[in-house]
């Protein structure tokens, strides 16, 4: 299996580079340091999101958090305001957006579990809560400043121009990667992934490794709109929207299986390349919108062509 | 009287072409990546005959079985049927020639009943092809009177497949295939998950089906069936098909040393009375569950203690009890102190292990690596981050221990042969070296060479002071391992037996219940 | 507590197990009580009359749904399908179309959406790709060709089939009728062959494949299938109003798959039905009106909508507690 | 058959106090919550009056079949008005019959639609985008390369807006739109996209944008570490004109443009039910468009390169999301009506 889905991972990766060579042909510039950089800066975006996404969705048992969207809002919500553009708050207010992330996957875990709600509504109902909480709150008055740390962190130049972010997101993914490959948490969020009933019967805490997944997940988009913030500087109702379903997607195209079980960060990562990537090079090409869409759906179905392939039925 | 009854359902349901089927399989081979699954396989089975299909865990049995019945293509080789050369491209093919199996791992589907199961992709049908209802129900219940007596009422056309144990499970499944009116049907490893009687009634419905002009391959590990049932034998060794026999003339070792290079098959190792007076390690004292009825009994250090009776009675609430998996009323006591696990990885801590009977739905992960499956329980033990070598290595002694065939760890558990599957199931909580053993039908489908490997483990263990406590649907294999085994009948114990007492007809006798006034049996 | 219990389920739990809207069912009486204490016209016989119009479309889309869920598969395209059959149906029907030309255009529309289905379908089927990324990446096909059929929303129905939709039938809803032929094409499908097979690959693909099942050609129906109830969806949305847009059913998609999983199917496949789903799609729409009539505060809104959604699901959350056998 | 012309609620003694109620159909915008608190403020101003009762509101994300069950509810919950932010241009139109025939009028802000029965109180979208784009146009006299953010692909304001711009730029052929991208209206999407475009086309001399994603532009523009930053429209809203101000600082040649869309539209739709609810009618020539439903209310001003020290003022300390405000007063109200 390990065999498979690094292969996916790799193919994903491969197909980015190719995605930017072509783009390179096409545009010349597309290619150039300051686009690469910029492309993997946003791709760190997706792709950190997408750390919790995976995670529970290698959790199986339906698993899936439609929740980072609101939470990735919520996490730069706190950072705006709570700092309000000073730098000695950050901390704190990290803090307390992780915090808050996690308790709000926590939640959602809890609600999975103990309670038995499906994941896909438990946490599209959580949407609505914190999309209603921060309403509420607000009343969609966004007051604040983002601290000078964050944007240095991910608009500024550590060296050669590339963005603190960046390393950062290999730090991170390979937290990840250890994480799943080498901790018993991982070897047990695997496990239940394929089969429940066998992990508690070799003695995983299933509940616990299941709220604990939803948990991490929470506190990962929440830092996942931290960073988003240092792009933006400023917070808006809809900021982590747009990643709620590429997030699911990312993962996906990086090779993890729906089911559960089976797949991997190295995947994700390349998944968040390869979206990122293909939606950078339309963005380039000058085509009618409605074209740009259809390219757009047609090469990803192109690139599950090349490897995102499930098993014969027959061996 | 009820037998008579059963007899005419089978002619009613099974009428069979007087024509004569032959079919041989010539030179098959299947590679999957490196892995060389069957090198050169063949047979030949004729109508009214019973083919025995041998060879130890991972020669190739099933890969045989299932390119003959068109659920794996073959790389090479060709199948000859009646003389003239076919190709099955899918399952359904090969029915349409009156060749269906029955899988070693079951294909049925968990969430539709016993009567959709048997019937899917063959359901009596009406105009626009809406199903005849009444006539799949009534088909059902005369198939499932074949089995009559030996299984639960329970077992019901509208029974979700969910809800079956995994004897019934295999019932179904044999139901299913038989529904087809097969001329060549191949028994892939059927009497694995069957106790004693439900074994000797698919004997009795065998000779039933052979008299009628029936072909048969018969896949078994239990060398006493393969020579009450089969005429010949075909043995495969490493994916090669080294010799057919005809068994009449054959002794057991010769088949023996024809499947495993060195025929050295020693089989149980039984303690001195001595351990006896050892310590008291667990004690239950009226256990209670939705089977269990008021359940005591004591295992002592360095003993192997059997589950004995039918399937079903029991044994395996005892066991899932004492290790926090059902919920359960009662006390056990683990070394003098009162316990109550109500999550396995209590009594995991506790140092207790269990190997779950249905390694399909309990026990595996099939996608998951040999490696992950071995070391699920254990990773506690090998720090942060992981120390991967060491489990590595740990896993690949077990593996060379049991002798599990596979190219390496890391492949999936899916692509293990199904001995080889219930290895590692055995071997994750063999590595986890406990001090209380429980095993709910522990060699099933396990070929015999690496059965006399664990009954070896199993002495070590218990010679290092462990507790076992085993049930084995092998009357056999229970007598021939156990100190002491009490009998289980409709949730109690009936019987215990040692010493003297622990022979088979003791066993036999007690496993019927006291009067036999009781409906299950 | 944890449990492996071996016990059969008894006579009651399983008609809950296979009746799997009867929690919905349950729901939906609670939500229609609440909604009744709360605005008693809303059961106005013309009120209601609308109100099923206008949940109709939904109702459809979640039924095509269910279909490809309980055959093991999801369809993200779905909302998209609806728009692009709606702009399809819009444009053909042009100003003033006649009767000929009107059965064109429902025709070519129902055709749209079968062909966008079997696109789904073969993708899935024969080339093997998992369900999700790949109507993930349709969506993006329909929503181009959808503004290429249609660049601004717009274009009108004529009055007659406006007032068809909206004017019962023998005194009783046009939705119900359809509601109840959906339900009756349904008890009539899950009697058939076909129907076994949905359950049989939803459950398990590989024992389905093996039992003789002809598993790829299912998954190829039911997309195509869905593909087409997508654009009936898409017909009764652009009657109840009457405009064309090709965004218009996008927003459905997700509101499809919530309906679902409300209606007691569940997204790994191989149980449930389709009657649930239906009930599911109305609730969500009860929803709405629950909280407009229970005078929940402007900023609060959405948070109730989301923690009723999320209250609702307990209690059939702790019944199916009881329903599962494992973890 | 003049829409909204109040005779179905027709008795001229009527004094209220009246319920309005309020639908909107999107809430994931701060433009959305500007106008809902707007409208909140100005009612309460016509509670104490004792003209109104307190607003009835439904705002919640859904699609148009859940507007219309909202409008719906509206009606039920026997409102004597409605406004509304509708999310289709004739899609609600069967419904708005419905709360026609119950007497209600209703009012359509921020997007006009198609129905007779409802009164548009918006401002000239179209109208909106050629101001800029003149502007813009004027300020490249008439040559160059420019880049188009627009909105959501389909979206009627955004075709509704782009038209305008086309409408101008057909007259100065020597300017040539080298992208068109759609951001979708959100900050972020728009600062990513405008930084790839940035890097495969260099030689940018203006971009049009607007709204939030406006905001996005000029940060990715700002980021790229440009010589010279090309001319841009953007947004009349505080947290774009405080990055104009910081840009200003470092490129003092910076150009940039933006026209107020006022969230407060809302108010003069309600300023303008109200008319109607105490049964004015219209004059002949206030409602304009096919049907004649629709009432254009001024654009309440823009910021340009001239203006926008005094404008900036105005904003400097307000949060980035606010919007550049503006609202008819009543007496203008009472001006539409004879
Ligand atoms: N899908 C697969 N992928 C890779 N290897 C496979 C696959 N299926 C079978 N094999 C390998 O092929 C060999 C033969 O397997 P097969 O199941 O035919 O053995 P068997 O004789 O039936 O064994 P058992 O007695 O344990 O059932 C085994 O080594 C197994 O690991
Ligand atoms: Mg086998
Ligand atoms: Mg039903």
């Amino acid at each position: 299996m390990r065999r498979i889905h690094i292969s996916s991972a790799l193919s994903a990766l491969l197909l980015a580079v190719v995605l930017f060579v072509l783009g390179g042909i096409l545009h010349p510039g597309f290619a150039n340091y300051g686009l690469v950089i910029n492309i993997l800066r946003l791709a760190a975006f997706l792709g950190i999101v997408a750390i919790g996404q995976t995670l529970v969705i290698i959790s199986g048992g339906e698993g899936i958090d439609l929740s980072v969207g609101a939470v990735v809002t919520l996490g730069a919500i706190i950072i705006y305001r709570f700092t309000n553009g000073h730098n000695e708050l950050f901390l704190p207010a990290l803090l307390l957006a992780l915090g808050v992330g996690a308790l709000i996957g926590l939640i959602n875990g809890i609600g999975v579990t103990a309670l038995r709600i499906p994941p896909l509504v438990m946490t599209l109902g959580m949407t609505g809560v914190v999309q209603g909480l921060i309403l509420a709150v607000t009343q969609g008055q966004m007051i604040g400043d983002a601290p000078p740390f964050i944007t240095d962190l991910v608009s500024g130049s550590l060296i050669l121009g590339i963005p603190g972010v960046l390393p950062l997101w290999i730090i991170i993914g390979l937290g990840t990667w250890l994480l799943l490959e080498r901790t018993r948490y991982g070897k047990h969020l695997f496990a239940i992934g394929v089969n429940r009933a066998t992990a508690l019967l070799s003695g995983v805490r299933v509940s616990l490794v299941v709220v604990l997944t939803y948990t991490l997940s929470g506190l990962l988009a929440a830092l996942g709109g931290v960073i988003l913030l240092g792009y933006t500087h400023r917070v808006f109702l809809n900021l982590g929207e747009q990643y709620t379903l590429p997030s699911v997607a990312a993962v996906v195209v990086g090779g993890t299986l729906l089911a559960g079980g089976v797949g991997g960060y190295g995947g994700t990562m390349a998944g968040a390349l390869v979206l990122t990537v293909l939606t950078s090079l339309l963005t380039t090409v000058q085509l009618p919108e409605a074209l740009r869409m259809i390219v757009y759906g047609v090469v990803l179905l192109l690139l599950l062509a090349v490897y995102g392939r499930q098993r014969r039925l027959r061996a | 009287m009820g037998l008579i009854v059963v007899c005419m359902d089978v002619v009613r349901l099974v009428y069979y072409s007087m024509g004569k089927l032959s079919l041989s399989a010539q030179g098959l081979v299947k590679r999957y990546g490196g892995v060389t699954a069957l090198a050169n396989g063949s047979l030949t089975v004729r109508s009214g005959e019973v083919l025995a299909l041998m060879g130890a865990n991972g020669s190739g049995k099933s890969t045989l079985s299932k390119i003959i019945t068109g659920a794996v293509a073959p790389d090479k080789g060709q199948l000859v049927l009646n003389g003239q050369a076919v190709r099955f491209t899918s399952p359904l093919a090969a029915r349409r020639h009156g060749i269906v199996e029955v899988f070693q791992e079951l294909s049925l589907i968990p969430d539709m009943t016993v009567a959709e199961n048997i019937w899917l992709a063959h359901e009596p049908l009406l105009a626009l092809s809406m199903i005849r209802r009444r006539e799949v129900q009534s088909r059902t219940r005369d198939l499932l009177n074949l089995f009559a007596g030996t299984v639960s009422d329970l077992l019901q056309p509208e029974t979700l497949v969910a809800a079956l144990s995994s004897d019934e499970r295999q019932i179904v499944e044999i139901l299913k295939a038989l529904s087809h009116q097969p001329e060549l049907l191949i028994l892939d490893e059927a009497t694995a998950s069957l106790d004693k009687r439900q074994v000797e009634r698919l004997f009795e419905l065998i000779g039933q089906w052979k008299a009628q002009g029936m072909a048969l391959i018969f896949v078994s590990h239990r060398m006493q069936e393969i020579f009450r049932v089969c005429e010949r034998a075909t043995v495969l060794r490493n994916g090669l098909t080294v010799d057919s026999r005809e068994l009449a003339t054959t002794s057991e070792s010769e088949l023996v040393s024809l499947m495993v290079e060195q025929g050295a098959v020693e089989r149980y190792t039984k303690q001195t009375q001595e351990t006896l007076s050892s310590g008291v390690r667990v004690e239950v004292q009226d256990l209670r569950t939705k089977v269990l009825r008021g359940v005591s009994l004591q295992v002592h250090e360095g003993e192997i203690v059997g589950l004995g009776g039918l399937r079903g009675q029991g044994q395996s609430d005892v066991l899932q009890a004492l290790f926090g998996a059902i919920p359960k009323t009662g006390t056990i006591t683990l070394e003098g102190k009162p316990v109550r696990f109500t999550h396995p990885s209590q009594a995991m801590r506790a140092g207790l292990a269990y190997v779950p009977g249905d390694r399909g739905q309990e026990g595996l992960l099939p996608v998951r690596s040999i490696l992950e499956n071995l070391q699920l329980p254990s990773w506690a033990h090998y720090g942060l981050p992981l120390n991967m070598r060491g489990a590595s290595q740990e896993a690949s002694e077990i593996t060379q221990r049991l002798g599990i065939v596979m190219a390496s760890l890391q492949d999936p558990v899916r692509s293990l042969s199904g001995g080889n599957a219930q290895k590692v199931v055995l071997g994750k909580w063999l590595l986890r070296e406990p001090r209380i053993l429980l095993l709910d039908d522990p060699t099933k489908g396990v070929d015999v060479k690496a059965k006399s490997e664990i009954y070896q483990l199993l002495a070590e263990l218990r010679a290092q002071g462990a507790s076992i406590v085993i049930y084995s649907s092998e009357d056999e294999e229970l007598l021939g391992l156990s100190d002491r085994v009490f009998v289980l009948h409709d949730g109690l114990i009936r019987a215990e037996l040692s010493g003297e007492t622990l022979t088979r007809t003791e066993l036999v006798a007690a496993s019927l219940g006291s009067a036999g006034k009781d409906s299950r049996v | 507590m944890k449990t492996l219990t071996r016990e059969r389920a008894p006579q009651w739990r399983r008609v809950i197990t296979r009746q799997s809207f009867a929690l919905a069912l349950l729901l939906l009486v609670i939500a229609v009580l609440i909604n009744y204490f709360l605005q008693p016209r809303f059961f106005r016989p013309v009120t209601l009359n609308n109100n099923l119009g206008t949940y109709l479309p939904l109702m459809i889309l979640a039924a095509g749904q269910a279909l490809v869920i309980i055959a093991g598969g999801i369809d993200l395209s779905l909302g998209t399908i609806v728009s692009l059959t709606n702009v399809v149906l819009i444009r053909l029907l042009g100003n003033n179309p006649s009767a000929a030309q009107v059965a064109l255009a429902i025709m070519a529309s129902m055709g749209t959406g079968l062909l966008a289905g079997l696109l789904n379908g073969f993708c899935v089927a024969y080339l093997r790709f998992q369900p999700i990324i790949t109507t993930f990446a349709t969506s993006f096909i329909f929503t181009g060709l959808a503004l290429t059929v249609l660049p601004t929303p717009g274009g009108s129905v004529p009055g007659g089939l406006l007032d068809f939709y909206s004017s019962p039938a023998l005194g009783i809803p046009l939705a119900l009728w359809v509601v109840a032929l959906t339900l009756a094409l349904w008890l009539l499908l899950r009697s058939t062959r076909y129907g076994r097979y949905l359950y049989a690959v939803g459950g398990v693909a590989t024992s389905a494949y093996l039992s003789g099942v002809p598993v790829s050609a299912m998954r190829l129906s039911t997309y195509a299938l869905a593909g087409l109830i997508a654009a009936c969806a898409a017909l009764a949305l652009t009657l109840s109003t009457g405009t064309g847009d090709a965004h218009i059913g996008d927003p459905l998609t997700l509101s499809s798959i919530v309906a679902v999983v409300i209606g007691g199917t569940r997204l790994r496949g191989g149980q449930g039905g389709i009657a649930g789903p239906m009930i599911g799609a109305v609730i969500l729409y009860l929803i709405l009106s629950i909280i407009a009539f229970a005078n929940v505060p402007t900023w609060w809104q959405t948070l109730v909508n989301g923690l009723i959604i999320i209250v609702a699901l307990i209690g059939p959350g702790l019944v199916s507690l009881v329903r599962r056998r494992m973890v | 058959a003049c829409g909204g012309s109040g005779d179905a609620t027709g008795n001229g003694d009527n004094k209220g106090p009246f319920t309005i109620g309020v639908s909107n159909g999107f809430v994931g915008s701060e433009w959305r919550t500007q106008m809902i608190q707007d409208l909140q403020s100005a009612n309460a101003e016509y509670m104490k009056q004792g003209l109104t009762k307190d607003l009835v509101i439904q705002s919640a994300d859904t699609d148009v079949p859940g507007q219309i069950q909202q409008i719906r509810n509206l009606i039920n919950k026997g409102v004597d008005a409605i406004i509304v932010d509708p999310n289709s241009v004739s899609g609600l139109d069967g419904v708005f019959k419905e709360a026609k025939n119950a007497g209600i009028t209703v009012i359509s802000v921020d997007q006009a639609v198609t129905s007779p029965d409802v009164t548009n109180v918006v401002i000239d979208q179209t109208e909106w985008a050629r101001m800029s784009a003149k502007w813009l146009a004027e300020q490249l006299k008439g040559k160059g390369n420019i880049v188009v953010v627009n909105g959501i692909k389909g979206h009627p304001a955004n075709e509704a807006r782009y038209n305008g711009v086309k409408e101008v730029l057909a007259q100065y052929p020597g300017i040539k739109v080298v992208n068109e991208i759609n951001a979708d209206w959100d900050q972020a999407k728009g600062q990513q996209k405008m930084s790839d475009v940035l890097a495969s086309q260099p030689n940018i001399d203006a971009v049009w944008s607007q709204d939030g994603m406006a905001l996005g532009v000029l940060q990715a523009l700002e980021a790229a570490n440009l010589s010279k930053l090309p001319i841009v429209v953007g947004e009349a809203r505080a947290g774009y004109m405080q990055l104009w101000q910081q840009v200003k600082s470092k490129h003092s040649d910076f150009l940039s443009y933006g026209v107020v869309n006022p969230p407060g539209a809302a108010v003069s739709g309600l300023r303008v039910a109200l008319q109607l609810l105490q049964g004015k009618h219209f004059k002949a020539d206030a409602l304009q468009g096919t049907p004649k439903n629709t009432l254009f209310v001024p654009i309440p001003g823009k910021v340009d390169p001239e203006s926008f020290e005094s404008e900036f003022a105005k904003v400097k300390d307000k949060p980035a999301s606010y919007c550049l405000d503006g609202y008819i007063s009543d007496d203008e109200a009472k001006s539409y009506f004879s």
